[in-house]
This record gives structure tokens, C-alpha cells and sequence, in this order.
């Protein structure tokens, strides 16, 4: 596809930043191609998070001594650097979860509860995880709003820009949908999705799992009303994400978790209830997960958004030419790779992806195989799974090489 | 040949392979779905009885080859087989596939100890079990609704 | 109070496995009387997460790779260890949360929401933590139940035990109640209150955040139906907790949060869910914060409960013996310490609790102050706020005695 | 001594002990109740105006050492004053509780310097300025009100 250029990034270099890449797996090089379900982790994430059990170890909130002050400032730090990192107006349109299932939820109960009557309709797309999708058909069933979705190109390349606006109805209120898709890497044009549902008066959730620190990402810009995201997919601690909510909107929503920190005052009989973000942050936070974040949040701004944007592009380029000259190989997602991120996922002949994915972990590659929370796509496509291959910054040709010649095992095995 | 590879044996991969028994049947007496949401093996069993003998068992659906090769095996053994040869086979793959002996099978089910390999392989369990789950339930309720 | 006896905790060496307790604090020997808030963390808790981070790095479920099997096996024996920990009869009994907080939404929306009908009633106490109040408020606001509160001794020492039964009536469908109140250290009559709950058909939840591993717990000996905890408070990780519930109401309940692994079946406009304990664990769940978990049950079983309990009962009765003598200590809670967990609150003459605290963090000592997310038994006892020292296992006489040190600096600047 | 209980000035525990500005006021033009629900400070400031000047201030409520003093300090400094320097000295507090300078505080505001230690005690910088803030919220809402 693309001709060879130079990497930006020194992957050899930041490799030695993941211990898990010295591991060898099965007795073999390890060729960790599963990024899409969880990034590696670097070694200031993981000393982050020590440094705070260590040292601190403390609550955070109302803590008049020194450690907890020191981890109350640690704490709001992190939600900084994470309202830096996908430029948010301010700091308390930042609200830690769990992760980006957690967030969808509190916008599915906290908004899409409150607000959708009967007949309201939510515009989604099959390209999207089970977390964006389930989340709105229970929000549906519980408020009487009608789930619809956008067309689709043929082979599920993308969403059809010609019935993108069409799509819309005059009782769209929401737009939920993904930033890339976990299944191809595809990428919406999110910005001409917010503009088509802000004239119509809808908002737009992004789920942010996979698009988050693999690309820069500016709310601003994308002028998107809720944005979800998981740190572990981008090299922080498990147990922790973020909610980006546009402050009006959040000031409108009720509170999701009831409990400590969230309150004002609480009477026998009633409560009343703290600024954001505290409004959405009942009970003690994951405090060194947040922390992890933190650093997680520099450290990929430290490498660099852009760089590892290309980065993953030309692995997945390299991907799709070595597929060319193949017959065995069923690949999904468009071949133009303007709007895919790096996901690489496809069917080898007939051979069942768990077996090609247990193949190649004996080969010391390891992929994920099955429907990747994605079972309506998976409909559209006609399987029952595909065999995903997912990169990140420290990804590398020798990782790529690794799954080719792992498929030349499955292709002596099985054909 | 390392672990991965090993599993895939020529015996597990013939079964795989092998058509013989995989097709739907219409005069079944009984028949029932069994899947493993989380993986996508998805079959379906179809069982003619005569009395307490199994005349004919197939199978249909989709699944890796693991899963399917249990299947064919479990048509091979158990054609011409009682209910409770069933239930004994069933708690021999069972204990096979959890525990840490490898039983003596009957000559007839010979093959399944191609098998035995997948214990080391957790996530695989389930789809090896999957058509001997299925009929466990066929067995099950037949004999409740029997007796 | 009790006669000096020989500790069964050997202290001292228990100290060294909590890397905090080597640090200065404000330049003195860091006092931590805040256990009560979060538990300081030992190495092997740390290590467990940093090994899984180290070695593993892979999400779990359905990874086909040695890396993903093996964090699965762990994830699922944390589940294993804490099911054992509170002898539930089977592990998928136990729902990892994000704490004690999560774990009581859960129950409020997936069983309160569901079950309560106008004019059933609620019955809880004025010791509960906001946790445990606000969400049956919210609760009764969203479907007309109402809230009622269990008469309390005077000085609020603990639940009237006159009034126990008079305050169930034949609306009464739950009782939410704390195992251990965070104030005080007051432990209700679980038992006696299950078995009068479960003669009129009512379910009890406990709100075990004080509880869970400062003491044996034993839900089935104790009959109740659901019980909440944190990680963060008994050794573990920040960011994960457990809803401990019995099946059958597990069962019988909506799911909470919507999304991936919770799932059986995906259609764009339906979906059907997994079993337990699957059901309620929505999205890539806190996997390290799991193991480290399960780390943390080895560990403080490795201790021994009973010998936790007994320590810290020793310290309160050390703090009381200490108190008696002077005037200018006011202490909340009763001085018969059978019925009370290591917890020490009180007010020093008119001296706003957190003058009191942040003169003692001076000293090194580390404490509470304010009104402990308990603005209701603030009320009861008319004061603003606290000064709260808690204990765990590491607690020794020393910081007992840095802190009556303290005070007495705070006496010579206020008095 | 060392920096926490170095916190507790003479200044501060003067102005905290006074009880010469602590009382409710019958016949204030304003009045204004603040809060940290946080750390459970709560107070009320009364305000009495003759035109733009400030003829009566005085505070009730209950608060830590640092948020009564620091009320105290207000009324000390405030009564007689303008609105104008009342703006003027909110801003001073401010900046010298947040900022890295110490600012040049007029003659009748001297006692305020006291009050810069607890910018090392992030928590109870709320504290100090609970007074503070609410004063400037009773003046935007004159001045809107009035003009
Ligand atoms: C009695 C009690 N209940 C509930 C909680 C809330 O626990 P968490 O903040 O871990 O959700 C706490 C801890 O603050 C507590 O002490
Ligand atoms: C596109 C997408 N959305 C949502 C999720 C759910 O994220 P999490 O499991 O961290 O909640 C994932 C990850 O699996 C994802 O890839």
C-alpha cells in the first residue's frame, strides 16, 4: 500500500519500556498482537501506581494530613492531564469510571433515562461493541425509545456517506457511536456526524475505547457531547476510564452512584448533591488507577499521538500487502486505510478462528478470536468470529512476520 | 511440533473433518441446541431412540475443530449404544477433560483419548464438552420424561 | 479496660510487610490512625498486581494466548479466595465491584428498583454511611417505598435492642444495615436482625466496609442475604469490592451495568444475558485490582481474623483507659467494646476536629476529621464533625500513644 | 514547634478566640449563608450598607480555627470600608492563598498576612476563604441589584 517510509517512532527503544515484552510466551518470542483488548503497560504507569501505594497509600477528600493531601493532589492531577489529553474546557467534565463500559452506562441511565420519552430515537451503527449497543436497547425498552442505524457500504467498509444524513429523523436526541471500530479499525467522520445531529438538537456519545491515545482526540474540535474511554486500552492501570461529558449536559443529568463524596448534605430523609465531577464520583474512586492514568496520559503524549497514529497505519499497510498475493485470507474492512486505525482482522480459508488463534499461540502470537463484543457485526459479515490482529505503538514488523509464518503452520495443519 | 500444534492430531483432525455424521435429521425423536455464547460453538444434536438404544445420533452447527471433532466422536462411540453407556461415556470425557487421569475407555470410544490433550488448554474445555453437555441434557430429560 | 495480655499478633513483624510504616510524616514516625478510610497496602498484595502487569498484561475471557489464560485463572481464583474468605456457598456468588458504593447501587437498581412497590418499606439505621443511606433514598424516591430508621439507644451507643422487632412492619422488604459503623466502631446484632427479617419475608444487605477483614464473616452463619465490601479498606488494591449476594436473588435480579462479557446473545435489537456471576460484571473488569485482591485474602487470613479482631479490640480499650482520666476528651460509641470493631471517635473540648487533625498530622499522626460521609449520626450526636482514629493489624501502642501526644499539643495551643 | 502547629499564630488564634464580630445582626441590608459541606464549615455573613460603604459586618455560624479567624479578620478589616475595597482585599486574600506572592495588604488589613502559612495546607485554603467568598458573592449581588 504505502511505500516504505520511515518510522517516526523509535519502537525498538520503546519497547524496553514494556517488561512484558522481554516475557517469551510458549518458549517463543512473544509477538503481543492483542492491543485492542488490552495494552501492554510501561514501566512509569506501573511505577506510578507503586509510588502511590509506597508512599502515600492514603484516602484521598478530607484528609488533613500529609499523605492524603499529597494523594488528593496526585488524584486531581491525573484528572488534568486526562482533561488535557482530549482538550476538555475544563477539569470537571472529566469523570473517572471503571472504564468505557461503566460511562456509557451512566450516560444510558443518568441521561437517556431521564431524558428520552416514548418515540425518541437513538442512531447507532453495527460496527459498534456490545457495551454501545445493549446499554441503548435497555435504555429503549425502559423509556419507549426506538433504536435506528446508519446504513452501511457494502462488506461493512463503512458507514454509507450518502445516507449518513438521511439517517437522522427529527426524533434523533442521540447519536451513540464508536471512534474505531474493534472489529476493522474503521473510523467514522465524527465531526460531520455532530454537526448533522446538533442541527437536528441530538447529542453525540463517542465510544472512545479504541481511538483513544492512538490518534490525538480534541472534543473541541470533533464538537462531540460525551466521549467514553478505558485506560487500559492505552497503557494504564486496569479499573480505570474516563467519561468526558459537556458540562451542561452533565449539570442537567441526575447523579448515577448514590454515596459518599457525591452529597452535599444528607438529612434522614434527603440529599443534596456535589458540583461535577463529584456528582458522578460516589465512594472511593480507584484512586491509584486514576494515578497510573496520570502517567499513562503523559507518557503517550510524551511518544506522541500523531507518530503513533502513522506508526500503527503502516503496520496495518504492511498487513494488507502481505494479504494481497493470498488466497487463504478473508479480510475485513476496507482496504483504504484513511479512515482504519490499526486492527487487522480476518478468517483464514474455513478454518475456525480458535483454532488459528490457539495455533498461533503456540507460535507465540497472541490474537484474539471470536465475535470481539461485536455479534451484530459479525451478522453483517455472515461468520461466527474473526481472528483480530491489533497494534500499538510498540508493535512491530516482526510481530507481523511472526502471525504470517503462525499461518503457515495453520495452513500445513489444517489444508 | 510443540504444544499447540500437538494438540491437533491426526485422530482429532480426520474427526474434524469427517462429514459422516454431521448433518441434520428429520425423523429425530429428540433434539436439542447447545452453545458456548462466549466462543460461538453453536450445534445442534439429533438423537433416534429405540427404547433405551440409540439408533442414530448426528450433529449440525458450527464450531471450531476441537468442538466438532467431539461431536463426530461422540456420533462414532455412541450409535447403537444404550442411554446408560451414554451417561458413563459422558462421565469419562468428563473426567478426562477436568481430572487428572486419562480413563479406560471402551474399545468403541477408543479415539476420544485423542483428547486428552486439550486439558491443557482451559478456554478448550468447554468447546470439547460441548456436544457431550448437549446430550447429557438429551439423556436427562429423556429419562425423566421416560420414568 | 481488659488486663494487659500478651498480643497474639506478632506486631512488629506484621509492620514490615507495609512499606508506608518505614516513611516520616511531616519529619516525625508516621502514626497511621486512618485505617478506617483505606487500609495501608502489604508487599504482597503489590506484588501480586505488579507480577500480573509484569508477566501477563492480557485481558481475560476468551483469549485464546498463554498469557490471557493465565490472567483468567487468577481473576477467576480471586474470586475463588473471596468467596472463601466470607464462606459464600459458591463463588459465583461473589460480583467484583468497584467497593462497597458500587455494590449497594447495584442492589438498588437491579433489586430495589425491580422489587419495591409504593408503601413497602426500608429499614435502616442512623449509623449508616452515605453509601448506605442516600441509594435507599434514591431508591424510595423512584418507586414509593419509604425509608424508615431502627430507634437507637440513647447517646446512640447502638440499635435499642427493645426496639429491634417493633421496627420491622409487614411492608418492611429490606433491611440496609452496616456490619461495623464507621463512627463509632458500633456493631448491630447481624444475626438477630436477619432472622427477624427473614420471619417477614425481608432481605438484609450489609454494608460490610469496616467489617470485611477486621473480623471473621461468615454469611451463611450469619444468614444474610447480601453483603458489600471494599478492597482498599482490608488490604487490597483501590478500585475493587465485591457484592456478595445469594443466588437466587442474584438470579432474580436485572443486570446492572449493560455491555461486553455480560452478554449471551447480541441482536441489533435484543440481547440475552449470561449467567451468573457474568451477568453483573459488565466490561473489562479491574483485573489487577482482582488479583491483588485475592493477594490480600491469602494475606490477612494468613494473619488470622480472629487475632485481628482481638488486637484491635485491645487498642480501643487501650485509647478508653486512656481517655478516663481526663475531661477534656469527649468520646462517641459506648465503653463496652464487646460490640464495637477498632474505632475511636471523639472531640477534644471545643477544639473543631480539624484543627485537632491537622495539628496532629504535625506530629505525625494520621486521622480523620469532619463528619465521616455520617452527616445524619453527626445529628444525632449534635456535632459538626469528629476526629476519628482507626485501627487495623499494623496499629500498635505507639501511634496510641502519638496520638494522646498530640492531643496534648493541641491542648497547649487551644487551651 | 513545626509547620502545622507554627500554623496556629497568636494572630490566628486571636481572631479566632474574638467574639467581637461573632452575632447575628437584626437589621442587616444583606445576609448570606456559605459553605464548605466538604469539611462542614458553614457560616453566615450580615451586612449592613450605608450607600457603598460598609457600616456593619459581622459573621455567625461554625467553622474550623482558620475559616473563624479568617471571618473575624474580614470584619476587623471591612467595617467602614467600601464595597470598592472590599473587592479589592477579596482579591489580595485570594491571590495570597493561591498565588506565590504575599501581597501588600493595606494598614487595616495587616492582620491578614497571618493567614498566608495555610497555603502549604492545600485542604484548608477552602477554610480561609469561606468568609472571603461569600462576601464577594453579597457584593456581585449588590452591585447587580444596584446597578
Ligand atoms: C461503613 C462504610 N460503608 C461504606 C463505605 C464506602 O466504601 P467505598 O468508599 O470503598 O465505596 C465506607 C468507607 O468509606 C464505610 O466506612
Ligand atoms: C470499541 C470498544 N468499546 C467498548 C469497549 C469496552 O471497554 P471496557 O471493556 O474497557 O469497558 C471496548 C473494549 O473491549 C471496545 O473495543
Amino acid at each position: 500500500m504505502s511505500p516504505a517510509r520511515t518510522l517516526p517512532l523509535d519502537v525498538s527503544k520503546l519497547r524496553t519500556e514494556f517488561p512484558v515484552l522481554s516475557r517469551a510466551m510458549r518458549g517463543k518470542r512473544l509477538a503481543y498482537l492483542d492491543s485492542g483488548a488490552t495494552s501492554l503497560k510501561p514501566r512509569s504507569v506501573l511505577e506510578a501506581e507503586r509510588a502511590y501505594y509506597e508512599q502515600l497509600s492514603s484516602n484521598i477528600h478530607r484528609g488533613v494530613y500529609e499523605f492524603s493531601e499529597r494523594a488528593t493532589i496526585l488524584y486531581d492531577e491525573a484528572r488534568t492531564k486526562a482533561a488535557g489529553l482530549i482538550n476538555a474546557a475544563a477539569a470537571r467534565e472529566v469523570i473517572f469510571t471503571r472504564g468505557t463500559t461503566e460511562s456509557i452506562n451512566l450516560v444510558g441511565y443518568s441521561w437517556g433515562r431521564k431524558f428520552l420519552k416514548p418515540g425518541d430515537e437513538i442512531l447507532t451503527s453495527e460496527f459498534e461493541h456490545h457495551s454501545n449497543i445493549v446499554v441503548w436497547q435497555e435504555v429503549a425498552k425502559a423509556t419507549g425509545a426506538v433504536l435506528r442505524f446508519f446504513p452501511l457500504l457494502p462488506h461493512a467498509e463503512g458507514l454509507d456517506p450518502e445516507q449518513l444524513e438521511t439517517a437522522f429523523s427529527e426524533r434523533t436526541r442521540i447519536v451513540a457511536i464508536t471512534g474505531m471500530s474493534n472489529v476493522t479499525g474503521y473510523k467514522p467522520p465524527l465531526r460531520r456526524i455532530a454537526e448533522l445531529a446538533h442541527e437536528r438538537g441530538a447529542v453525540v456519545l463517542v465510544d472512545g475505547a479504541q481511538m483513544a491515545c492512538h490518534e490525538p482526540v480534541d472534543v473541541q474540535a470533533l464538537d462531540i457531547d460525551f466521549l467514553a474511554f478505558s485506560a487500559h486500552k492505552m497503557c494504564g492501570p486496569t479499573g480505570i476510564g474516563v467519561l468526558y461529558g459537556r458540562e451542561s449536559l452533565l449539570e442537567a443529568m441526575d447523579p448515577f452512584l448514590y454515596g459518599g463524596d457525591m452529597i452535599e448534605r444528607v438529612w434522614k430523609d434527603r440529599s443534596t448533591y456535589a458540583q461535577l465531577p463529584e456528582k458522578f464520583e460516589a465512594g472511593t474512586p480507584h484512586i491509584a488507577g486514576a494515578i497510573g492514568f496520570g502517567a499513562a496520559c503523559d507518557f503517550v503524549q510524551g511518544v506522541g499521538l500523531e507518530a503513533i497514529a502513522a506508526h500503527e497505519r503502516e503496520l496495518l499497510d504492511y498487513c494488507l500487502a502481505r494479504t494481497r498475493a493470498r488466497d487463504d485470507i478473508t479480510v475485513y474492512g476496507g482496504i483504504n486505510t484513511d479512515d482504519r486505525g490499526g486492527i487487522f482482522s480476518f478468517n483464514f480459508a474455513d478454518v475456525h478462528a480458535h483454532d488459528v488463534g490457539m495455533i498461533l499461540d503456540s507460535h507465540g502470537v497472541a490474537v484474539r478470536a471470536g465475535f470481539h463484543c461485536a455479534q451484530p457485526l459479525m451478522r453483517v459479515f455472515g461468520v461466527a468470529g474473526t481472528t483480530r490482529a491489533s497494534f500499538y505503538m510498540y508493535t512491530d514488523r516482526s510481530d507481523i512476520d511472526a502471525l504470517f509464518d503462525g499461518l503457515d503452520a495453520v495452513r500445513k495443519i489444517f489444508l | 511440533m510443540n504444544l499447540g500444534d500437538d494438540l491437533y492430531k491426526e485422530i482429532i483432525l480426520d474427526n474434524y473433518k469427517a462429514k459422516k455424521y454431521r448433518r441434520r435429521m428429520d425423523d429425530a425423536d429428540i433434539s436439542r441446541e447447545g452453545a458456548n455464547p462466549s466462543c460461538g460453538d453453536d450445534i445442534e444434536l439429533f438423537v433416534r431412540l429405540n427404547g433405551d438404544r440409540i439408533e442414530e445420533v448426528t450433529y449440525d452447527g458450527a464450531g471450531c475443530s476441537i468442538c466438532l471433532a467431539s461431536a463426530n466422536m461422540l456420533c462414532t462411540a455412541l450409535t447403537g449404544r444404550t442411554l446408560g453407556e451414554a451417561r458413563a461415556l459422558f462421565d469419562q470425557v468428563r473426567s478426562m477433560l477436568t481430572d487428572a487421569d486419562v480413563p479406560d475407555f471402551p474399545e468403541y470410544a477408543a479415539d476420544l483419548e485423542a483428547m486428552q490433550g486439550v486439558k491443557a488448554f482451559p478456554v478448550r474445555v468447554k468447546c470439547a464438552m460441548l456436544a457431550w453437555s448437549t446430550l447429557k441434557q438429551v439423556v436427562d430429560e429423556h429419562s425423566l420424561s421416560a420414568g
